[in-house]
């Protein structure tokens, strides 16, 4: 199915046929929702980075800069009741639903205006309104759990599908087995979706794994397909998302797609990324998602000045949302009391 | 009313509830074709048919997972863990994401769920499936904590917490299952949180939960029997919300209180109540409280050496009559 | 590596070249040693069920009859100072080390003469000076320590094997995962075995799994190779066990087994094994592998006399250990509070 | 002496014993290239090289489990679980396989191992990488549990866990990482089960742990100066073993005594140290046991709520001062 979906993508971009191309299977409003979905993510991480120096975001936060093509292309093939949930390194896969830059800024910050209010932080953001269903902090807890929301859909019969982002790292511990074994034996409408950036954390994820694509060459171990594809290319995912998603969505079943990527700064704000050959990175650099999308955008003929209007609007609404965030209170002290149960309380005792 | 043994007191809460909401799925290890390794599941995949009864793989990460996802998206899923010992393969998914998702998102989302597991000792099955563990649970904080001791108490409870819009883990004490009582019939529910006095008495507060409650009221009748030595004697019931009310009320009135545990000493629920009762009560006691439970030690096979290690009806005697003169 | 094994494995049992197969690769001794092996293992379950009734062992035990050939075949195949590592159906993979019947029988009545005084019970037989590194009764936790001591003999350059048995339910649990993960990508001197006996408890395996094979199609996902045997076939399992433990030794890494077989009594005394069909617990009867194997020792040119004074010399040390165990007081009190810790004791305080 | 961080502590043990004993291996998620997440094991792979110091896949069972069956195969393994968090990914090998192996066995099993992790919070990184769990394993038998307060008791300590022939969890608390402190030059060696008084006083008795112990003093300090109250400081440093000789003794002494826990509220450590003094200092008490805790809730991410949850100084000197008239 992937490997199909793959043979009907442009070969090469080229501006003769570029409006054609335009508007084949993705067509231009995806494309552009593509670009604009990347490029927001891609600032507002940069924009949060400048703000931990600035020790206005505490803690710890994991970028994902230079993957953003990942979120973007699954994204765009999820309706919008379909569900995803993400790891720490979320931001990408939370706003691609639609949760607003100020509720991530402001978390990010410990904001009232957080989409969690401050109580979860940069490694939870979620947004339940906009189908982005958890971050998850623990690798590999949230497969299983993506699994569930997926077994409710199909119990439901609601046609939701649930998609679930994670790393290459984590296909190593056992919820990943024990989530895609249950899914494929319940056909369950769920895809998985691995993030491989070649690193868990500083460890080469070659150095801890027996075979060569930490998920896709496990697929077969649940019975299903091997599907590779580039994670800096948008269009490239986009295709076998949607196609993943249709055949979960038609009740065929799981699929698990391995993107590969990479993260051209280090883990988290803790680290300079420095275990990594310098020639390495500058590669990687070189197929940046972003200029090479906003390339193949103006090759296939779309305007410059469509392509700088969005980042202009962007930008403007970052900064925006960057003032609005900085301007949200703290949250009240006794936000800390409050949401262990439904009643709205945390009493344990009458 | 009806008699039904405490297992088939489970089959009948889910039932009850399942009939009533459709959302009420059930999901475990050999629970569906089998009715499950205890017997307690029995019919329900005949009632309610393969979609909302399921057999699952030996995945209880999976189980529990599965649990959360769809509580979070409508469902009030029930999971079995068979036993709950199995509670440390799937702890992650216990303790970091059910327990925590609702307080992390400020409320984004809600977890009815309940997870019903087999607990406790005196079935000689040796130290990896016989723990009383319902502390491991108590201490999480956003998960309430349920343990009933009678086949009434196991209707009434279990449909609350199937009810309950919370995650509620929910033991049963496997060495129970054969009890026989008198249970409600029609629907039956009954109120999470609410400690019962189940023996009236003036001299000294037992406190229990679960198989220590048949144990506690024996204990009461020979201390009354043959010391004069009136107990009452409270079943806990539920650890999270705890009715702390009903519990220092009573301690207050009585002056002397006496905990029963079947889990190993340290940091049990009773070092919990005793602390809080020393703290809150400090100037009714008339007797340091006291602490019966099982050894610090994982619990031995042998059918003697299990028995010498949970609290007996002989050793809450003896203690009693020892510490209250 | 196991498909070579089974080519040299004979293709049918035939009088004329009996003493030319009794002398093949296996050889007269180590196959007597199987069938004796086979033998214990079979009168001792039987001996404990009938204590069973009579009330004289207590709690629930697990019985291994009718997947004897597996424990046996291994057991020939590894040497003294190796390491196994099993589950609570554990009596035969724990006797095949030589662990003493006494010892066995005594631990599942909980006397004091048992192989862990009575503490530890029927689902953790355990005999180190025997190489029996214990019986574990949570799935799958067993598989990692057996890693580890694999890793540990790897480190120490002991040459030592670690076999580690499992059943086919084992297979969906984390734990296994990450073991064959850990154990590849160090190349740990360890053999997975995997008693793939159609059932995890009373569900069947094929419910619950989206591959054919539960062990073999996930070996892919770790490097390893596919290896399917005959479980029924002590031989056949002696070969491809042989040959894996001779690959760990020599430091080229893990392997994973998958033994069909199965068993004939249900999955624990509180179980009678109804939700099988009679026909295929009648089809797997008549492949009991000891009758089989007792044939193919006659075909082979073992004279019935050898044989039956096996059977006889079994039968003989069952009874007396039965005696032994029956005759062993219970054990201690004070027991239950020994051997927490190193000291001896139990204390937590001072 | 030598002043060393926390974090240097670690690695100074861990390379001490290491150049001793050929059979203390290291194994662990970025411990070896990387040096650790929290920098607390650099130099120790360019010291002892790739077979003894290994990073792992993040499999944190396969790392616990194969710390196990190298301890019973003759290695005296160190593993690192990066967050005591992840505690509960791996929880069935620590509670079930690692805790209960020598006693099941009758003695057959030995595990000299140590489980080292960074425990609590204060670093605003949210409910599922701060919590403070070293009460999850006082309450399994079988487990020593050990959280020191300062770079010499790190060092002196760890030596110490390693040396140890039986299982110990070793919890390093986050938030100190950064701390200098005076650390014993050449080899230093600690031992377990020891608590130690850190201020002396005799209106008040302080117990605290780790991270509590310096606001315990600074609050002290406070005390002492602006209300006169002499309290006297106890870091616990061992939680099994228990330094019970030393505890009561101070408590009998001072007639007062004051818990404070980062832990959240329930079944905590200052619970079971309540139950004891109440039952064995009962008639020695002048006031009620207080327990400081952090609430029971899942720790809040932004700053301002969870220095609120946590207890600090300020917390510590108002309870003191209300309690201790
Ligand atoms: C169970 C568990 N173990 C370890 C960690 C610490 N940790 C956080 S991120 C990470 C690396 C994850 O790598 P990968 O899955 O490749 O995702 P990436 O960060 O590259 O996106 C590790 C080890 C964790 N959060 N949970
Ligand atoms: C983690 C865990 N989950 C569930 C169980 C209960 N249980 C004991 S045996 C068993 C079935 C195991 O099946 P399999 O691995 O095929 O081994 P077999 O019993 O067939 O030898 C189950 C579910 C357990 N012991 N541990
Ligand atoms: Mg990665
Ligand atoms: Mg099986």
């Amino acid at each position: 199915m992937a490997k199909k979906a793959k043979s009907k993508a442009p070969a090469k971009s080229g501006k003769g046929r570029g409006a054609a191309r335009l508007n084949d299977d993705i067509g231009e409003e995806k494309r552009l929702e593509m670009f604009q979905m990347q490029l927001e993510v891609r600032l507002l991480e940069n924009r949060a980075n400048d703000l931990f120096l600035q020790n206005l975001v505490k803690g710890t936060i994991h970028l994902s800069v230079g993957m953003e093509a990942v979120a973007a292309g699954c994204g765009a093939a999820m309706r919008k009741n379909d569900y995803t949930f993400c790891t720490y390194r979320g931001h990408a896969h939370t706003m691609v639903r639609g949760a607003p830059m100020t509720g991530v800024l402001g978390e990010l910050m410990g904001r009232e205006c957080g989409l969690l209010n401050g109580k979860g932080g940069s490694m939870h953001l979620t947004s339940v309104e906009h189908g982005a269903m958890g971050s998850y902090a623990i690798i590999g807890a949230h497969l299983p759990i993506a699994v569930g929301a997926a077994w409710s859909a199909q119990y439901r019969g609601s046609g939701q599908v649930s998609v679930c982002f994670f790393g290459d790292g984590a296909t190593n511990i056992g919820a990943f087995h024990e989530a895609l074994n249950m899914a494929a034996i319940w056909k369950l409408p769920v895809v998985f979706v691995c993030e491989n950036n070649l690193y868990m954390e500083y460890t080469p994820i070659a150095d801890v794994i027996p075979v060569e694509h930490p998920a896709a060459d496990r697929a077969s171990a649940y019975g299903m397909d091997q599907i590779l594809v580039d994670g800096n290319d948008p269009d490239a995912v986009f295709r076998v998302a949607r196609d993943a998603i249709e055949m979960a969505r038609a009740g065929d079943g799981p699929s698990i797609i391995e993107a590969k990527t990479y993260r051209h700064l280090g883990h988290s704000r803790a680290d300079p990324g420095t275990y990594r050959p310098p020639e390495e990175i500058e590669e990687w650099k070189k197929r940046d998602p972003i200029p090479m999308y906003r390339k193949r955008l103006l090759d296939y003929g779309v305007t410059e000045k469509t392509v700088s209007g969005i980042e202009d609007a962007v930008m403007k609404a970052l900064d925006e949302a960057t003032e609005e965030a900085k301007a949200s209170p703290v949250p009240a002290l006794e936000l800390g009391h409050t949401e262990v149960w439904a009643d709205g309380g945390s009493a344990w005792r009458n | 009313m009806a008699e039904l043994t405490y297992r088939e007191a489970v089959a009948a809460a889910i039932a009850q509830e399942m009939r009533r909401d459709e959302n009420v799925v059930f999901l475990g290890e050999d629970v569906a074709d089998a009715g499950g390794v205890f017997k307690t599941t029995v019919g329900l995949l005949d009632e309610f048919g393969p979609l909302r009864v399921r057999d699952t793989p030996i995945s209880e990460q999976a189980i529990v997972g599965a649990a959360m996802g769809a509580a979070m998206t409508g469902l009030r899923p029930i999971a079995e863990i068979m036993f709950s010992d199995f509670f440390a393969v799937c702890w992650d998914i216990i303790t970091n994401q059910i327990a925590k998702s609702r307080y992390m998102t400020n409320g984004q989302v809600a977890l009815p769920l309940v997870i019903r597991t087999a607990n406790g000792g005196g079935v000689r099955f040796g130290a990896q499936h016989s723990q009383s563990l319902e502390n491991w649970a108590m201490m999480v904080p956003g998960l309430k904590v349920v343990a009933p001791s009678t086949p009434a108490d196991i209707k009434g409870l279990l449909a609350a917490a199937i009810r309950d819009p919370d995650p509620v883990i929910f033991f049963e004490q496997k060495s129970l299952y054969g009890n026989k009582g008198e249970v409600p019939e029609g629907e039956h529910v009954d109120e999470l949180g609410i400690a019962k006095i189940v023996r009236p008495g003036d001299d000294v507060t037992i406190l229990a939960l679960a198989a220590m409650v048949p144990r506690a009221l024996e204990a009461a009748e020979i201390l009354a029997a043959e010391d004069g030595i009136g107990a009452n004697v409270i079943d806990v019931r539920s650890l999270v919300p705890l009715d702390t009310k009903t519990i220092l009320a009573e301690v207050s009135r009585t002056g002397r209180v006496v905990t029963v545990e079947e889990n190993p000493r340290l940091c049990g629920w009773g070092a919990e109540l005793s602390s809080i009762i020393s703290e809150e009560c400090f100037y009714d006691l008339d007797m340091p409280i006291v602490r019966i439970t099982t050894p610090h030690v994982p619990l031995p096979a042998a059918d003697d050496l299990e028995d010498h290690a949970i609290p007996s009806v002989s050793r809450i005697v003896e203690t009693i009559r020892r510490e209250v003169d």
